[in-house]
């Protein structure tokens, strides 16, 4: 079955690709996650400077999903330039980048470009990084400006990962206007757990974002409603572990899926979900391009 | 999961800089498997399982010190056992251990040992009373001991023996210590063929633990010292960033 | 153990409510949760008119919690001053109530008030009803004057419920501002589920809430946030469904929770998170009083 | 639960307003409980399971008329088995069966034959037409049949009959009909002692079927259809609701 996908820009070898953040950090784990069957990969999100990130636990497992306070650790552009480079090859790579206003976002994004990245992702979401990523999504103007920044900087495509707690309709045509070429969502959902022993928050960072299979119906959403509303490609992501999980996410309206907490279960999945597709849609006698967003009715 | 609260029921001076935390519950584990330890408030590390109830800690920083302070009845959370632990194998084998590093190894000869296998090790330190576990490996079966200032047993470093003796006699050789030291044991075994024979600990930073945030991963196959290891064969290792460089908090690339 | 727990204006004898839609549609349904256990009583939410609610499937149950559109059936104030009447007496019952603005929320409260329901929870932040609901919780200032216009009306205790999906510390603020004696975090967080075989959204309204445990970090999130920075009580609401998932959330400065989806694995479930508090609290030497906000640093 | 997809594979034209639709898996169930039947676009609405592997329905308004409209191939959604079943007790029983209740007491019929108990049946229905599962009931035991115009069997109501015979001889009695039918026989057991022997399947608005949304409650004690149900004992009826009055879809009170 050919699962060949196109976002704008960008020619998939199936709809799968990994998450920001998740084992995006290194050109050794982004190529294991290539050898599992990824169509295209999100870095790691990278900034202006060294950060080392938030104090421990910065994540934990919990019944339902996962909640992370990882605090944007990253190595900057300058040194992330040379992860960038190796990594490069098989299947497009999508630098995610993040920064506290629009100069900083084309910095990064002019300090990698040497690196070739296939596409940027604007990371304008991140929940637990005081003065970066939700607290500028929040703000339609911003993200419009950032994504026009990025967008006159370079000449790759630019995707914008939303928040789902604002109201994601609203963001997602703000960095539309902006000429983004694709909206990912979503980021984490804002979250936290408390030690009930020691009367601790359990994150370092005392709150953090959700992941994973508890968040499913939510991005799910979000990304229905920004399929009936945007022109652009939507990317689905949050709480993807299954074929089944993904075609949901297809039939909402999604172009394709990134998966990031799933990879816990066996970085893998990208090719066992890949297959999963593939056998559903023979057996339906459908065409990936004759799911999308179907259930939009 | 939630981590489990653990509270301390004694504390033993192991050395000026080490010391084992025993807490109020065991964990079934295998020898060379890790709990990731927090300290509230402070940090969460990554420490061996000394024992099913313990962990041997070398005070080093921020979190360490913190424990360092506590005293029995205080209490850390533990999430864990995770890692994939040693895997014993043959009838003779040989432990290649320098400072902290007897915490995972110590745990392993004690099964070694009942299991009925032949143990014999090597154990490194700066000074004499930095020796770890020196007791213990004993009764596990025969010890060679070196400390850097010859203060006891070889002057030198446990690697001086390990190119010494005939390895070519035992089944499998275990090692886990400073870097430096290991990456020496791999070179030496490599020389012989022994490589795949040959397991080491290794120590990355670790951050959560499940795999997924790839701040522990290594050059060039991505694997991950907290789900994958952080036990690797030593053919597992060669041709990759082992004994060259890591990476710190943020990622960057930093020589050994 | 002693649990008595006070909110502004009542005495509970111990912090565990019944959350609103959750069978609290009759006097009789009430009355068993009662014996379950509660220590008060929203109960369902009700309008100027009556409502039949949405086409089904109007709730599934899903992996991680559930997903409902109910979509505010209720038989109208008219019709349901008899069930409050019938209801009251062990323990006080609160009236959830809403409307489409501020008028019609006034006019609910109005025609309840002969009934003595003993205080009012405002529902501004239902999901899946055009209209009302969310719909009107997004804005700080109707939240404010809806609050103000329905506490001017009544005398008792008027609580406002609030959903996540807002910057849920400013609406909580607005209600506060508008005389709110406690605020209620958090109403369902808006979601989906699509069923691959048919291509269609499984909810007969197609987009929902999710309820129940997948919810719970999100909800502990919102408390801690709003015990931050408002003076008024805040009572903790999503997937509690074991006492410590009730102590987390009076951790996290919840002064009394409410129990919804977790009715599921026993109507008594009122009464065995109660036995579990005292028991925690007994174990430690607290008081209820002490853990109270204590993960707040 | 995302619900089945349950695939018409054989639809039986009972009588002019009832049909069976037998789907492409057997559901694992306890006579007398239902599923919910989602009618994709339409609505979802309870409907008892009339054999492991089908729903016998009466076309009444949308979301079964829209049923009544598909065609072998065709598919709905499934979720379910809900509620408790009835409990087969004793060695003889009666069932008092109006029109589509017919449905669960068909398949308590079957499993009581297997079981090895002997059954009667009062069949009764408006016109002979409109009789339902005549031939199973025949094949369970004894059948009596009653029709509101005389057009077969006695002419009159089932629980007319129920009023003649001796129902001390039945270890119990299970009902399902209009709830004016079952209200008479509940009054019949009360009166001679027998409530608690005789079982009802009730029927109300029934939403979430998880015993969430109280929709289903029953006056006084709050019990619900859709999780305490719809199989009542008639010592659980007497002085509710039931026979009385009922909610329609917004909550309000309607009278029976
Ligand atoms: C699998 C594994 C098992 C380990 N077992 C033991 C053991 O049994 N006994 C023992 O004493 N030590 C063990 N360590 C090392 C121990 O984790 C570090 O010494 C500890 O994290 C230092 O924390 P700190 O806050 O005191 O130091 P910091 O002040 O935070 O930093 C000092 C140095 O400690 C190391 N470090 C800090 N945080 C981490 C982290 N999250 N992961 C890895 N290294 C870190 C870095 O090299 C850092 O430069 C193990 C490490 C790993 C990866
Ligand atoms: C436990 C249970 C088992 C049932 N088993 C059967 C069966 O085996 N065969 C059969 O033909 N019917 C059965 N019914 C009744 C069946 O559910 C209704 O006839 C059906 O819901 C009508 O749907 P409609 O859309 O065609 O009618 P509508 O046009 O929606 O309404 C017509 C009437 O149907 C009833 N109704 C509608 N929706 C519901 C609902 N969600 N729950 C209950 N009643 C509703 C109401 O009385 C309503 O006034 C059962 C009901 C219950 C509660
Ligand atoms: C450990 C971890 C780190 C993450 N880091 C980033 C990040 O750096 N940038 C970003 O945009 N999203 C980040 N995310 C969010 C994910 O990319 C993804 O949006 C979210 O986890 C939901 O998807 P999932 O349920 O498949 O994990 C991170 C998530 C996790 C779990
Ligand atoms: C079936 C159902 C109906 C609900 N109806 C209402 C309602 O009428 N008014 C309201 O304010 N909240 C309503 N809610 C939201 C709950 O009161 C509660 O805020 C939410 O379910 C989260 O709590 P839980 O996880 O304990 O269920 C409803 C929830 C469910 C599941
Ligand atoms: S520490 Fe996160 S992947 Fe290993
Ligand atoms: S139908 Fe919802 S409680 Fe019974």
């Amino acid at each position: 079955m050919d699962l060949t996908t196109y976002i704008k820009g960008l020619k998939l070898r199936n709809p799968t690709i990994l998450a920001a953040g998740i084992l995006g950090s290194s050109a050794s784990s982004i190529k294991r996650v290539i050898r599992g069957g990824a169509g295209a990969i999100v870095t790691k999100s990278i900034g202006v400077v060294p950060r080392d990130g938030h104090k421990g636990p910065v994540m934990i497992k919990t019944e339902h999903g996962f909640l992370n306070a990882m605090g944007l650790a990253n190595p900057s552009y300058h040194e992330f330039k040379r992860e960038l480079k190796e990594s490069k090859g098989e299947v497009p790579i999508v630098a995610s980048i993040f920064g506290g206003n629009a100069e900083e976002f084309k910095e990064v994004a002019l300090g990698l470009i040497e690196a070739n990245p296939d596409a940027f992702e604007l990371n304008v979401s991140c929940p637990h990084a005081e003065g970066y990523g939700a607290d500028i999504g929040e703000d339609p103007n911003a993200v419009e400006n950032i994504t026009r920044a990025v967008k006159k900087a370079v000449n790759v495509p630019v995707w914008v990962k939303l928040s789902p707690l604002t109201n994601i309709v609203k963001i997602g045509l703000a960095a539309q206007r902006g000429g983004a070429d694709a909206v990912v969502a979503i980021n984490t959902i804002p979250a936290m757990a408390i030690d009930t022993e020691s009367c601790f928050p359990v994150l370092g960072n005392t709150v953090g974002g959700l992941s994973g299979a508890a968040i499913k119906p939510v991005a799910l959403k979000c990304v229905y409603d920004l399929y009936s509303m945007l022109k652009i490609d939507i990317i689905g992501v949050g709480g993807i572990s299954s074929w089944k999980d993904a075609i949901e996410f297809i039939m909402a309206g999604a172009s394709a899926i990134e998966i990031g907490s799933a990879v816990y279960e066996d970085i893998r999945i990208f090719r066992h979900i890949s297959e999963g597709i593939s056998r559903y849609l023979q057996n339906k006698g459908f065409e990936l391009e004759d799911i999308r967003g179907v259930a939009v009715k | 999961m939630i981590p489990m609260d653990a509270e301390i029921t004694h504390i033993v001076n192991e050395t000026p800089s080490i010391r084992t935390f025993f807490f109020d519950f065991s964990l079934e584990h295998i020898p060379g498997q890790y709990v990731m330890v927090w300290i509230r408030g402070v940090d969460e590390v990554p420490m061996s399982l000394s024992y099913p109830n313990a962990i041997t800690v070398q005070k080093i920083g921020e979190a360490t010190s913190k424990l360092f302070k506590m005293v029995k009845g205080d209490s850390f959370g533990i999430r864990g056992p995770f890692g994939n632990g040693f895997s014993l194998e043959g009838r003779s084998i040989l432990l290649v251990v320098g400072g902290v590093g007897a915490a995972p190894l110590g745990a392993l000869a004690d099964r070694a040992k009942s299991d009925g296998l032949r143990v014999e090790t090597i154990l490194g330190a700066k000074r004499a009373d930095e020796l770890l576990f020196e007791k213990r490996f004993k009764e596990a079966g025969d010890l060679l001991i070196t400390t850097d200032d010859g203060s006891l047993g070889h002057k030198g470093l446990a690697t001086d023996l390990v190119g010494e003796i005939d390895l070519t006699k035992y089944d499998a050789i275990y090692s886990c210590g400073p870097e430096e030291m290991m990456f020496r044991v791999l070179n030496v075994v490599e020389g012989i063929g022994m490589s795949s024979r040959a397991q080491f600990s290794l120590q990355r930073y670790v951050k959560c633990g499940l795999g997924i945030c790839g701040a522990c991963c290594i050059d060039p196959y991505g694997l991950r010292i907290c789900r994958d290891g952080p036990i690797f064969r030593g053919d597992q290792l060669t041709e990759t960033e082992f004994g060259r460089y890591m990476r710190d908090a943020s990622g960057k690339r930093v020589k050994i």
